[in-house]
């Protein structure tokens, strides 16, 4: 079997003048055919991962252990060079604010032309009637109408499904969207999805899916990984998460989600406590502090990653491999 | 066949070359060189003239001058020739209210021209006219224009569009304030001058006059007084003359503070010229002693009330006052500046604090011409460019002209009279002594320092043979030549 | 976008009008009879009464503005009073000087300005971008009659490259582009320190929006961006201030127009000041003050093109 | 039934466009209508959901309840006081009585204000409270759970979800009797939201706070609000309690609404792209991408009606009977 | 409960000026600047001569030992002359400043808080202000005022504020629509709260820029007019003066000019270089960066 699209090894990664990592010892793979959603609290490196795949980390941000991209290492093996070859063609991201992603002054068709720049040496015609086919694709209704349009002129779904015909337009391997649908309501949202899980079926790649939504997760993805201050705690298929989660965290966060909670209720679950801050982390368990099963253990020593499963893992004491429910 | 040109700085543009209503020097130079008079200044150091487009001239009569052309003089633009009929036009035009002639003094003494032949006539005066041959017909107001261009044209007068050419030159093309060319006029049949063309360019900034004349891009330019050090021992013919100026500080006696003669008197003893004209110009001019500038009848050789400062700290102390702090106003002039600096240095020696104003010109003169504002002038410095006529140095001081060039104020019924007469004495050595005495008369009052006359320099390439008047006022490009 | 631009041009007509208006009130304040000053200390005061209703100054002032604004729209721009000139051939006879000077002024600053701002931008905080920096405000400093007169003594005097005074030959077009060299310099030197020192700002400031890194994560290269999609949006506040600039410099350009003894319209106006000139004061205000709305027009055009969202916005 | 504390009455907004001239001149439209007739209402101590696609006039409703849009028609009375158009009295007072918590809570704070400035700013603007600034600033952050400390933060130095709090603890300074909260959960992970949302309702359920929530997350609005209305291109299209909504929604894009949220491919779901503001479609705006349309929704725009006790819909194709059938994916027309 | 970036940085006094001088080059400018006040102040302790007494004899030295930048046309010491014009340079481009920021500041915010009929009519005023030429004012000024230090901040704010209004007008006109200023609105601020409390300290950054790039313009525009003879009078020595009487003897005494420009450029790196640390340090988001 080929090498995994992409494959993080034990990373860390610090922002210049941060006080501490706020990425530890990430490690998951992404295989060909497979979306990835990536949850986890607010600020717990969620688009650091992201950005670190791509290689848009601020300048002087450390970053220790290996991302592979289809086996090959970024920064040893690939070289900025190669990797910004790489962006757009064979990694293509979607980002999270479909109103400033694109450039104000710029008519669509012109930038997404801009945006494929490798692709200049084909005839333009060529060029301009493979974006009209991709708005299409993505459901813009009068798709020439619109590359000639600016973006201030349009609402943010359709921006959105532009943002998404522009990384779709490569072909990438690697697709990574960074909360694609958060500023969008259900109806658009659930186009959007529809189109990516159209493209996934269409695509010979892997999707790295980044979402606050479990909902999102169950309907678009295959496998998850959970992230908690910097750190990943649980990582499996959607089911098997989902359904059983191993971690506590992941346990309280599902809990938490309004959508699970069949009875409305004005008293919504939470977890207690707070994130530490990350120069002011806890000797044990990144979690222990908030985690209700917490034992003696837990607060003196930090769980190794415990393999559940065919790459189903969890970083707790307390994990034992999952009853895989019919 | 060469063409000679002449590149030649003026420090203004022309504004109008009617010799009834002309500009000032900045169009007499081209108007000297375009048209033709009877007679003309010769080039040189002294106020001379000689025959310009007359062949004689009578001047044993003074008040009937019989004067005879050159014949073949054409004017230019197939306008004919030059008759005793253009002479009587040109001057009778004068008088005449149409053409509202500015300088129509020049001509006041003037009763008619008789035409006696094709060539002759006489000039018949009413009265003798002592100026008549120093600046009325050797200078603008004497130039012959053409009668049946003039009547061609239709206008009694005319600013720039020149109707014919009396001179050797005609004008060939005028490019507004950026150059005026003069060529050759082929109907001239006097003494040809040496160049076929001149442009003369109109360059107001003297830095930037003297920078393009050391850039080798104009063959001949006035410079700046305080720079005439820096051409000295160059390779640039340097010429230094005594200018027909004067520049004097003047007091307004109509203001509270300088109404007391004491006051005035002790600013006269303060004031320390040599010092003011050798700080200021670096010895290249010396101070002056009255109004009249030396080469004209009727300079002073020494002042009546000179520096002496511990004379006016005590006419000060008699006229009790203390804490005495004057203004002093003055156009836009870098020389006035360091004048009123060292002025103020002067001053602050005997008490008295002056507060420099330097403005605009325009809106100096006029605050002092106005009924009201002129109470905002106490001292005031006017440098003043004069006719080679001391007449034309004391007009200014008259009752009459407070309220326009009278900027002291000091008005004397008897003192107006005599200037008025001084005008008719025949007797040379008799008019200087009178004018003396009318400039002592001024000192009197207390209300005049008088500075310097100044000189006018210029500065022309080696192989260039310059000429200028007596004074230095005007390039005479007539005259100019070649090695 | 159409109406945008129409906008702004009828906004710069009324900016005609009101400058003008603006004009004639300073007129009143300004003392100084032009009479006294056109005829010289001889005149009498008949003969300036005679010259002041010829050229229809004894008339109230209202009565010069409406009659002055009246003949403008018929094309008239009334007579100088001193040459009894028409104004409108001393206006346009002056008028492509300044304009030249003043375009090619901006042009070579913006031509080095930009590129210089746009280095010290890619790479902020470094030693270049200090040098830049620092090169860039010395020179904003310095008056540009002082540079004009350091570059005549230099240039025209020592080492003889280019004419020291004058326009050039008006036919002659190489010979006007020789005497525009040096002015062009002289008034150019100041602004190619304020529009790197722009550039700089306005290229850090695009340079940190969202959407560029969307071109960085479609791998763009860097250079690129910087040239062909930030630049573009960065010029915009450049331009407009390059556009109020030119407008200035057509009046402000005096002191250069002095030093280098170019007649322009700077110093036509400079000089009709001086002399009380007022007809052609207001011929040289009026045309000085289009071709600011001019230019204000053109960069407006400029910036509705590379930004749409401004059109609309209005 | 008791005075509702919020009551929107027929609000029209319309922003200016095009320009100046060519307004003068008349060409195109003057204006865009965002709000065409909005009416609205939320009782005492009540949540009333807000709900519509992006663009669609929600948050300006919210801004146009407290006087913050251009206000051409209609009015708005809060907790009593009736305000239209532009007399600026009766503003005031409504925004004495009700906060706002806006939508991107980072930049609803000053940047060069500390936190405790923030939170205490509306006390300063209507110089209620005299004493201690600071203690006021620690009391309400404590409100909202956050450290003394935070005060002397300034914005860009927290969290979003933090930035919420902060905005939270601001509105509650004059203990208002309206807070209209707009996308208040936006981006924030699902712990925190449920804080936040607790910590709303416990407020609601201490002080007797009315609630508008502009919300797109539909899970959200069935825990905390009691009504929700349904907007598309700025026109309220159905309003009901919160339970009906979900249970038994009557309008065709309200279905398709709580139909996203099952759906796992595109089967079902609304086509088309939203009609621009500026071009509005004739007759029913909704018809464009309606699998109900027909030609009377072409020619006629349908009524906002009451078709149940609380539960109104403009469609012409929806009645109670068909707000029963909802899982009836093509009802007969 | 989450933590992004929770530095916890409290906001102790006099942290802007810790900031501005922690940075070198804000350090290095602040030094600089507080050396031309100190020169300004201390001028007659520092100057080694009385800047008026004249001395025909020395006119127009060179640099010399007793003289370092050399004489003018009077004789006088031109560093003394520099070191007391100091006094006029800063005096006139403070008030100048302050004047025309104050008067572009006042119009700025009208024009972008008012109706749009406010708006235009401002915006007219100014485009035709800035459309006339400089020298016609001063004209009329120095008429009105006669020459003196009032005429030409008068003159400096005329011609400078139309620059402020456009700086002040456009940030406005974007402060506006900031949700912060419309959450201050939806608080019930009044007008002149939101600008006073929350506008103006947004403007500051921008507006600080400009002013440091402006003083040289005011000594540029006070050169201006004392070279058409309508600028500072003396016997105080101005910076403007100097040039240009530099201009007038740049043949025979080229160093009087130079000498003239140097605390010009000087003092314009100086403000230029404090002008953009002082933004930096007053704002709270670039301090972290740093
Ligand atoms: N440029 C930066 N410099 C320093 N720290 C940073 C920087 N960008 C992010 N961080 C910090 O790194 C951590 C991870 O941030 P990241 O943006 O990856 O979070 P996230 O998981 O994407 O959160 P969210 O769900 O809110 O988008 C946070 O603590 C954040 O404050
Ligand atoms: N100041 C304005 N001038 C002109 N149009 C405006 C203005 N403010 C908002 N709009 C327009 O009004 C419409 C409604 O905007 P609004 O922000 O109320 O939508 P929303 O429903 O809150 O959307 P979202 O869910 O994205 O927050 C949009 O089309 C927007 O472009
Ligand atoms: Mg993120
Ligand atoms: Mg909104």
């Amino acid at each position: 079997m080929s090498a995994p699209v992409l494959q993080l090894d034990k990373v860390c990664i610090r922002y210049p003048g941060a006080p501490a990592d706020a990425v530890r010892g990430v490690s998951f793979d992404l295989r060909r055919g497979e979306t990835l959603g990536l949850v986890g609290e607010s600020g717990s490196g969620k688009s650091t991962l992201a950005a670190a795949t791509m290689g848009l980390l601020p300048a002087g941000t450390a970053v220790q252990g290996a991302i592979r991209f289809e086996g090959r290492a970024l920064f040893s093996e690939i070289t900025d060079q190669q990797l910004r070859r790489l962006r757009g063609r064979r990694i293509g991201t979607i980002s999270q604010d479909p109103f400033t992603a694109l450039n104000p002054v710029m008519r669509i068709g012109t930038q997404l032309d801009a945006l494929l720049h490798w692709t200049h040496d084909r005839p333009k015609k060529d060029r301009m009637a493979r974006i009209e086919t991709m708005l299409e694709r993505v459901g813009l209704s009068d798709p020439k109408v619109r590359m000639a349009q600016y973006p201030h002129q349009m609402s943010g779904g359709i921006l959105q499904r532009i943002s998404i015909a522009a990384a779709m337009l490569a072909e990438p391997t690697l697709l990574i969207a960074d909360e694609p649908t958060t500023a969008l309501d259900a109806t658009t949202e659930a186009q959007i999805l529809g189109i990516m899980a159209e493209a996934k079926a269409t695509l010979d790649g892997a999707t790295l899916f980044i979402t606050h939504d479990m909902s999102v997760v169950e309907r678009l993805c295959d496998r998850i990984a959970v992230l908690y201050a910097g750190e990943l705690v649980e990582t499996g298929t959607v089911r098997e998460v989902l359904d059983a989660p191993q971690h506590p965290y992941t346990r309280a966060l599902l809990d938490c989600d309004p959508a699970r909670i069949t009875e409305p209720t004005r008293r919504l679950p939470t977890i207690e406590g707070t994130v530490p801050p990350i120069h002011k982390r806890p000797d044990g368990c990144i979690f222990a502090p908030r985690c209700p099963a917490a034992i003696a253990r837990c607060h003196a020593e930090a769980p190794e990653r415990h393999e559940l499963g065919p790459r189903r893992s969890a970083a707790c004491h307390l994990a034992s491999p999952t009853p895989v429910t019919p | 066949q060469e063409n000679r040109t002449l590149r030649i700085r003026n420090d203004r543009d022309i504004e109008r070359l009617d010799p009834a209503s002309r500009g000032g020097w900045y169009d007499e130079t081209v108007m000297f060189a375009i048209f033709s008079g009877l007679v003309r200044y010769a080039p040189g150091d002294e106020w001379t003239y000689e025959l310009d487009a007359a062949a004689s001239i009578d001047d044993s009569d003074p008040q009937h001058i019989a004067f005879e052309l050159r014949p073949g003089i054409m004017f230019s633009g197939d306008h004919g020739e030059m008759t005793a009929e253009d002479v009587k036009f040109s001057y009778e035009r004068f008088a005449d209210p149409e053409v509202n002639a500015v300088y129509a003094s020049d001509w006041a003494m003037l009763d008619h021209v008789e035409v006696t032949g094709t060539y002759t006539g006489i000039i018949h005066l009413t009265e003798a006219f002592a100026p008549l041959f120093t600046s009325t017909l050797p200078h603008a107001s004497g130039l012959i224009l053409s009668k049946v261009a003039m009547e061609a044209s239709g206008d009694k007068s005319f600013a720039t569009e020149v109707p014919a050419c009396s001179g050797p030159y005609m004008l060939d093309e005028w490019l507004p304030r950026e150059m005026i060319r003069l060529v050759r006029n082929p109907g001239w049949s006097g003494p040809a001058p040496y160049y076929d063309r001149i442009e003369i360019l109109p360059i107001g900034d003297v830095t930037s006059a003297e920078t393009a004349f050391a850039a080798g891009d104009i063959d001949c330019t006035q410079i700046a007084v305080n720079s005439i050090p820096s051409y000295e021992g160059g390779n640039a013919d340097l010429v230094v003359k005594p200018a027909l100026g004067y520049a004097w500080l003047g007091m307004n006696v109509d203001t509270p503070k300088l109404s007391d003669i004491t006051v005035r008197r002790a600013i006269q003893h303060a004031v320390d010229v040599k010092q003011i004209v050798d700080a200021t110009f670096g010895g290249a001019v010396e101070q002056a002693n009255g109004l009249v500038p030396p080469p004209l009848p009727g300079a002073r050789d020494e002042v009546l009330y000179g520096f002496d400062p511990d004379r006016a700290r005590e006419l000060l102390a008699e006229a009790g006052v203390t804490d005495l702090s004057l203004s002093l106003t003055f156009g836009t002039n870098p020389d006035l500046m360091i004048v009123a600096q060292v002025m103020q240095v002067q001053l602050a020696n005997v008490g008295i604090d002056l507060t420099i104003r330097q403005m605009d010109s325009n809106t100096m003169i006029a605050e002092a011409q106005d009924p009201e504002d002129h109470q905002n002038i106490e001292l005031i410095i006017e440098p003043f460019t004069t006719a080679p006529d001391p007449s034309w140095v004391t007009e200014w001081f008259t009752c009459n002209q407070i309220g326009d060039w009278n900027f002291q104020r000091t008005c004397s019924e008897d003192w107006d009279a005599r200037n008025t007469a001084a005008l008719t004495i025949a007797d040379p050595e008799e008019r200087a002594q009178e004018y003396v005495a009318l400039q002592d008369d001024l000192e009197e009052t207390g209300a005049y320092v008088f500075l310097y006359h100044g000189v006018n320099a210029w500065v022309s390439k080696p192989e260039v043979n310059a000429a200028y008047s007596a004074d230095a006022q005007w390039a005479l490009l007539r005259d100019f030549s070649a090695d | 976008m159409m109406s945008y631009l129409v906008r702004r041009l009828v906004l710069g007509l009324l900016v005609l009008v009101v400058a003008m208006l603006l004009l004639f009130v300073l007129i009143y304040a300004v003392p100084g009879d032009p009479a006294t000053i056109a005829l010289g200390p001889r005149a009498s005061e008949a003969q300036k009464a005679f010259f002041r209703e010829q050229m229809g100054l004894d008339q109230p002032l209202a009565v010069q503005a409406a009659s002055f604004l009246w003949n403008l729209l018929q094309g008239d721009f009334g007579t100088d009073i001193l040459s009894q000139r028409p104004v409108a051939d001393l206006v346009f006879s002056a008028l492509p000087r300044t304009v030249t000077l003043a375009v090619a002024g901006v042009v070579w600053a913006a031509l080095l300005g930009v590129p210089l701002g746009i280095w010290a931008a890619l790479r902020p905080g470094t030693f270049i971008d200090w040098v830049i920096g620092l090169i860039s405000t010395s020179v904003v400093a310095l008056p540009a009659f002082l540079m004009a007169i350091y570059a005549l003594i230099l240039f025209s005097v020592t080492l003889g490259w280019f004419p020291a005074i004058g326009a050039g030959d008006p036919g002659d077009l190489a010979d006007q582009l020789h005497h525009l060299v040096l002015p062009a310099f002289a008034i150019g030197v100041a602004w190619v320190g304020y529009i790197a020192r722009l550039v700089r700002v306005s290229m850090l400031e695009t340079l940190a929006q969202p959407h560029v890194r969307t071109y960085r994560a479609f791998g763009v290269p860097d250079l690129r961006i910087a040239l062909r999609y930030v630049l573009p949006i960065a010029v915009v506040p450049v331009i407009s201030v390059l556009g109020v600039g030119i407008g200035n410099l057509l009046s402000g350009a005096v002191l250069v127009e002095v030093v280098f003894s170019r007649p322009g319209l700077g110093s036509l106006a400079y000089d009709a000041v001086i002399s009380r000139n007022f007809p052609v004061l207001l011929g040289a205000v009026v045309v000085t003050t289009a071709l600011y709305v001019a230019a204000n027009f053109i960069a407006d055009t400029l910036i509705a093109w590379l930004d749409p969202r401004l059109a609309e916005k209005g | 039934m008791t005075r509702p504390v919020l009551d929107v009455q027929s609000l029209r907004v319309q922003y200016p466009v095009g320009t100046l001239v060519g307004r003068l001149l008349r060409r195109g439209p003057r204006e865009v209508t965002i709000l065409p007739e909005v009416s609205l209402s939320v009782p005492p101590g009540q949540t009333l959901g807000l709900i519509g696609e992006s663009g669609s006039g929600k948050t300006t409703l919210g801004r146009a309840a407290i006087g913050l849009a251009p206000i051409s028609g209609g009015a708005v009375e809060i907790a009593g006081i009736r305000a239209s158009g532009g007399d600026p009295k009766p503003w005031a007072q409504i925004r004495k009585r009700s906060a706002m918590m806006f939508q991107d809570a980072v930049a609803s704070l000053d940047p060069r204000m500390t936190l405790g400035q923030s939170v205490t700013e509306p006390l300063a603007v209507q110089g209620g409270h005299d004493g201690n600034r600071r203690e006021r600033a620690a009391e309400l952050l404590g409100l909202v759970g956050l450290a003394p400390d935070f005060a002397d933060r300034y914005p860009h130095q927290i969290s979003g979800g933090q930035a919420r709090r902060v905005t939270v603890a601001r509105a509650l300074a004059l203990e208002p009797e309206l807070v209209i909260a707009d996308e208040p959960t936006a981006g924030l992970d699902l712990s925190v939201q449920g804080e936040l949302l607790n910590l709303l309702g416990d407020l609601q359920h201490r002080l007797g706070v009315s609630f508008l929530f502009i919300t797109h997350n539909l899970a959200v609005a069935r825990h905390v609000t009691d009504r929700i209305a349904i907007m598309y291109l700025g026109r309220i299209v159905e309003e009901a309690p919160t339970r009906t909504i979900f249970d038994a929604p009557a309008h065709p894009y309200t279905r398709a609404l709580i139909r996203a949220r099952q759906a796992t491919g595109s089967d079902g779901l609304i086509e088309g792209e939203v009609p621009s503001l500026a071009n509005r479609p004739a007759g029913c705006e909704f018809r464009t991408r309606c699998p109900l349309a027909t030609g009377l929704c072409a020619r006629e725009a349908p009524q906002l009606r009451q078709i149940a006790g609380g539960h109104s819909v403009s469609c012409h194709h929806a009645d109670a009977q068909s707000a029963a059938r909802p899982k009836n994916k093509q009802p007969t027309g | 409960m989450s933590n992004r970036t929770a530095i916890a940085t409290r906001a102790p006094r006099f942290a802007t000026l810790r900031r501005l001088l922690s940075s070198p080059t804000g350090g290095l400018a602040s030094l600089a600047v507080a050396a031309f006040v100190i020169a300004a102040i201390a001028a007659p302790l520092v100057a080694p001569y009385d800047p008026n007494a004249i001395n025909p004899i020395n006119r127009m030295q060179g640099p010399s030992a007793a003289h370092w930048l050399g004489t003018d046309q009077l004789g006088r010491d031109l560093l003394s002359r520099i070191i007391f014009g100091t006094r006029t340079a800063l005096y006139i481009a403070l008030v100048g400043t302050a004047a025309a920021l104050g008067v572009g500041m006042a119009m700025g915010m009208i024009a972008g808080l008012g109706g749009k009929v406010v708006d235009s009519v401002l915006v007219l005023i100014n485009d035709s202000i800035k459309s006339l030429p400089l020298v016609l004012f001063a004209l009329a000024l120095v008429t009105i005022y006669g020459a003196s230090i009032a005429a030409l901040i008068v003159i400096i704010a005329i011609s400078m504020a139309p620059g402020y209004f456009r700086v002040v007008r456009n940030q406005v006109l974007v402060l506006r629509s900031a949700d912060f200023v419309i959450a201050a609105q939806s608080m019930g601020a009044s007008r002149l709260r939101v600008a006073a409390t929350h506008m103006l300290p947004n403007l500051i950054g921008p507006i600080l820029v400009l002013i440091a790039m402006d003083i040289p313009a005011v000594i540029g525009i006070e050169s201006g007019l004392s070279f058409l003879g309508q600028g500072i009078q003396p016997p105080k020595s101005s910076w403007g003066n100097m040039l240009s009487e530099g201009y007038t003897y740049v043949r025979q005494a080229p160093h009087i000019a130079v000498a003239a420009g140097l605390p010009i450029v000087l003092s314009t790196i100086a403000f230029t270089f404090l002008g953009e640390s002082l933004r930096d340090a007053l704002d709270p988001r670039r301090a972290v960066r740093r």
